[in-house]
């Protein structure tokens, strides 16, 4: 509910949203505090809590190195969630939307992971993996606990196929940008815009536009053509990456890069009328 | 369900990928059972691949063990191994499809090598990731398939083995699901690739069927095969699956030991999850962290089981059953002694099973062996274990 | 004559292997024809060896060349070459004769893999005498025969190629002939082994004629074989010899070139002679010493060429080609790109000369390659030509 | 002729005959000329001179290297009958045997072969590789020129196959002492004896005796058998092959082992009757 709450108040306000994405414990549980923080403070309007999975079929070099890097550090799934929690008490109080392979949800148990995920103060979950076909159970259990799911469309997928995800999108619909995985990449093709127009005629649902946004200017022209928002992910671990010795002091060009995002997403929806 | 063993099977992909599934759920559907796709898959296998493969009574071994042991040959299929019989039915596939370019994992080569050729004689592109621990320990198939001019691409993902090699590979395939087809080798992967892995391969069990009951006038006791994904073993299975006197076994990759970090054995070791795109049998940490497997036979070193295999073994109809790295080293040995053939380490596995385990045998019983591939590639691996240690 | 081919062939030999060659004649004539013999013969032709081979038509091969060829699988033969036909039988028949051994020599050790093979189904040992040069560049198949448990004994004497290996072998023979057969490996050396050799090769060619019958309704325009004892061509023309309208060609060595020392060549380069119990096309000096061979390919690197060939080749029959070792690398780059088939060296010669004598075929015509072996054993020597050089 | 008469007049003296074999040029052609007129003053009967061949069958390792080392220094069949015309004009006239495989008779052409023989001054022909059904051609020739070709009989020859042997035999019976190939080895076997019987009782042919002999207690026991000689040939080859710097400081030693054998040959003569 306070996902999508949150979404149509920044519509009202003629805002496009920004969600960065970020995969926990990568390099460490302080540093993802930290930029959690910094996110928040520069800019963010939702977040994307990434747990670590081992196989991350649907990640690119990034966020596969993001997952890799966390582990060999021990980060668990609850680890995860327990941050969910320690933000909220931190008073950080952005719409959080979880994102784990199904494996891990599985493994843990859908009926308590939903639980455990409301209980931390979670407000929705993407499962990479889990299209719309394989998820009753696991959406019984997030409607049970005010939980969405969100699911995605891709540019390959056909006209009735979307129609049939939207019957069970609650949130927001993500859009993935390409055919493809995570990672950044350098222009926005014209088949992202016309999904996000055959998406957009056929709902009122927010979309968030995500995979390969790495610029102000791909935010920009995803939400001049008509997206509520952008997901921002490998774009900012690529920055910290190149220095995990000393991630902290990347943090200047993160806020700086997601300040400049936030801007684009704005002066995007101001563009749309002209379009 | 469609796409379901039970409860295991299904579709777990990024929805980037739902629409070449679909596609291909639809093509395989459509086109398989026509007359033009049966006449040149089959005369394929006949004419390039080398089927039927013998069903060869193994004298020295049925002595040995005071069964009586056949082999069904599969080492003798072109490349070497079972592989060819998929890839050549799905290259087939993929070009009525109007795809141009296939890609694929490989772990122990022999897959990617049976890509390589099903492309080259289909005519498609050929792409290979290969886990890089996995291109140094099978650098002989990777010289073929480079050989072929297929473009063997390294993996260092992960640990850099098949697993690691299967993720990148359906990255890749996410990209170019439109001109590319995703070859899968085993009986593993999002539905419907468990199904037409199985219907390709069902070949070997079809045949076995008809030269067992040639031969000896009855079904046998007991088929034994290897797997990991289970291909081979589906294949050589499914056509017994009602026959409920006939026993069958699947043998995985012990690897050194039960313990620590040091098999294979997902039967023993692992428990129901999500990986690459289906509900499997998998090996995994408590927190459902994929592990990875280890066995000295690459082909076996994969920590999930196909679901049609899964399930096979959760309603027991298969009993699932392992073997030591060392038991496999001296089951090539004996097999190269009693009958002249070297099988490759993942055969092997069924073999020393067979030697190993006297309880499960009664005598004279009439046992079936599916000696998936030849030991070739493992050449050095086996040399080293015997003349160097 | 019996055990002549015009004037080709004899039985030049020591007083001291007179016996057991006339013991050998005598029980192959007996013994061949005998339903048993027959039925156990032909029985592990097909559940060992993997016959009959399929006759495979490469598409893109003949769309390159312009021809419809066809090629003789001979590949798929358990230990990838022709060369298990032969020991099979040589096998069975020493093993009726009460011997308890088998020695041979070997090149490229795909004869003496085969007879490793042979011994250990049959039930005899085995001791294989192979060139140090050999032993080397062929180290892969030393490691398969000792892994098959047979005794690899080097030879060292001459320049410690296959030529020597066979003088060693004669004179081992000569010692043990009472327990002991020489599993002659081509269709060289005395009477009877010219004519057993061929006899048991000869499947190749009437498998060969019914399946170009069922395939195309007639006899090919012409078959190519490589060769140097001949007993892969030998096998594959037999059953063709009074059909005057199949061309027949037999390809050898030409190795670096033709001039000075580089080469196999004997019909472009010798003349006939007597070497190891023969009088054949042998390539030898002005004063009757035999020259040394040379060609890449381990297994055409003998001075001499069976009486057979070399009497067939005398007549007219089969028309005598050769092809240079670099055009033998491209034509097994060409085979592997086109229809993903490696081809052993040997073969390659054969594939070479089609490739490279557009002037020898009419455009459409029908031709078989036997296909002798697979080049896996060649792998390195391939490699490094193509990525060293 | 000369050869069965010379045998038959040892025979008349109640001597055993000695027959040593050397393969001309090993290690040099002066060598062997030394080594000839060294045998010739210890003992020497018969002289068996070997043309070498690059494949000797029919010879073991020490007769096959004495071949590589004389071909490596271009040793050509003519050189060795030539070399016959020089030890006759040098007056040795001892019965000259000539060995060569068939090979070089082929190549020479079988009846320029006999010819050229004869006008060197030589009396026998052995072909180590040519049975007595592929002799036809040869056989004629040599008789045409006087020239005795010498067959030879193995432990493996059936009896109707010695009377076919000894059918078209002349000279002498080379019998063969061994299964196998040239070469020293350690004790005379029975069967060799039973041979020497076997063919005694078919013929009145002299017969020696060749292949392993390597000891003066050979010699002896074979003659006492009923052998009128022995060949030796690898056991005196192998007494300078031990020196091939200076081979010529082992001619002492093997002027002594030769007539040693000669000794031991007549030795056995005597003995037979003991027998
Ligand atoms: C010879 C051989 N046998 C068995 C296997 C295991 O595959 P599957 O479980 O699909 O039969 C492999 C895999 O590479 C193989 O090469
Ligand atoms: C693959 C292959 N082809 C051909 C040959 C030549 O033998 P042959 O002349 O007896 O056919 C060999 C000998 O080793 C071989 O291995």
């Amino acid at each position: 509910m306070r996902i999508e709450r949150k979404l149509r108040q920044l519509r009202e306000r003629r805002e496009g949203a920004l969600m960065p994405h970020v995969y926990y414990g990568d390099p460490t549980p302080e540093f993802s505090f930290e930029l959690v923080r910094t996110l928040a403070a520069s800019g963010a309007d939702l977040l994307e809590v990434g747990v670590p999975f081992s196989d991350p079929i649907a990640d690119g070099p990034v966020f596969t190195a993001a997952c890799e890097r966390a582990l060999s550090r021990g980060i668990k799934p609850r680890m995860c969630i327990a941050a969910i929690e320690r933000l909220r008490s931190e008073g950080i109080d952005l719409p959080v939307v979880v994102t784990a392979y199904y494996n891990i949800v599985y493994n843990w148990g859908v009926v308590r992971f939903c639980a455990d995920l409301q209980a931390a103060g979670a407000d929705g979950i993407i499962v990479p993996d889990l299209p719309v076909e394989e998820s009753e159970e696991l959406l019984e259990a997030a409607k049970d606990r005010d939980l969405d799911l969100i699911f995605q469309v891709a540019p390959t997928t056909s006209e009735s196929r979307i129609d049939k995800v939207l019957r069970k999108a609650s949130g927001f619909v993500y859009v993935i940008n390409v055919e493809g995985v995570t990672g950044p990449r350098g222009d926005i093709v014209p088949s992202t815009l016309q999904l996000i127009s055959r998406v957009r005629e056929r709902t009122s649902l927010p979309l968030l536009a995500g995979f390969g946004v790495s610029s102000a200017d791909h935010a920009r022209l995803l939400v001049a053509n008509g997206a509520d928002g952008v997901v921002v992910g490998s774009a900012i671990a690529e920055i910290y990456s190149k220095n995990l010795r000393n991630p902290h002091s990347t943090l200047e060009r993160i806020r700086s890069f997601v300040s400049e995002l936030k801007a684009a997403c704005v002066q995007g929806m101001r563009e749309r009328k002209r379009i | 369900m469609r796409g379901r063993y039970g409860r295991f099977g299904g579709r777990y992909v990024s929805e980037v990928l739902i629409h070449v599934l679909e596609e291909l759920e639809e093509a395989f559907e459509r086109i398989y059972p026509t007359p033009e796709f049966q006449q040149e898959f089959h005369h394929l296998l006949r004419t390039y691949a080398g089927r039927p493969t013998p069903l060869y009574y193994a004298r020295r071994l049925s002595e040995r063990t005071g069964l009586k042991i056949y082999l069904k040959r599969e080492d003798l299929v072109t490349g070497g191994s079972h592989k060819l019989n998929n890839s050549l039915g799905q290259a087939l596939l993929a070009k009525r499809m109007g795809k141009r370019r296939i890609i694929t994992e490989t772990a122990a080569g022999q897959h990617g090598l049976s890509a390589a050729m099903a492309g080259n004689v289909v005519g498609l592109e050929v792409e290979i990731f290969m886990g890089v621990k996995d291109m140094e320990r099978q650098a002989s198939n990777v010289k073929r398939m480079r050989l072929l001019g297929a473009k063997v691409t390294p993996v260092t993902t992960g640990t850099g083995v098949l697993k690691d090699a299967v993720s990148d590979t359906l990255r890749e395939w996410a990209k170019t699901s439109r001109t590319t087809h995703y070859l899968m080798g085993s009986a593993v992967g999002p539905a419907p690739f468990p199904e037409i892995v199985a219907t390709f391969q069902s070949v070997i069990g079809e045949e076995l069927r008809r030269q067992i009951l040639e031969f000896e006038g009855r079904l046998p006791d007991a088929i034994v095969a290897c797997g990991s994904g289970g291909s081979n073993a589906i294949g050589a299975f499914r056509p017994f699956l009602s026959d409920s006197d006939v026993r069958l076994y699947f043998i995985e990759g012990g690897g050194e030991s039960l313990d620590a970090d040091n098999s294979a054995a997902a039967f023993v070791l692992g428990r129901p999850g999500v990986l690459h795109g289906a509900l499997m049998q998998i090996m995994q940490d408590e927190d459902g962290q994929i592990k990875p497997s280890k066995t000295r036979a690459a082909g076996l070193n994969y920590p999930g089981r196909g679901p049609e295999i899964s399930y096979l073994c959760e309603t027991g109809r298969v009993k699932p059953g392992y073997a030591f790295d060392r038991e496999v080293f001296e089951a090539v040995k004996t097999t190269a002694e009693c009958e002249g053939l070297i099988p490759a380490l993942e055969t092997a596995h069924a073999i020393a099973y067979v030697l190993n385990h006297p309880e499960e045998f009664d005598r004279g019983e009439l046992v079936v062996i599916n000696f998936s591939g030849r030991g070739d590639k493992d050449l050095d691996a086996i040399m080293r274990y015997f003349y160097e240690d």
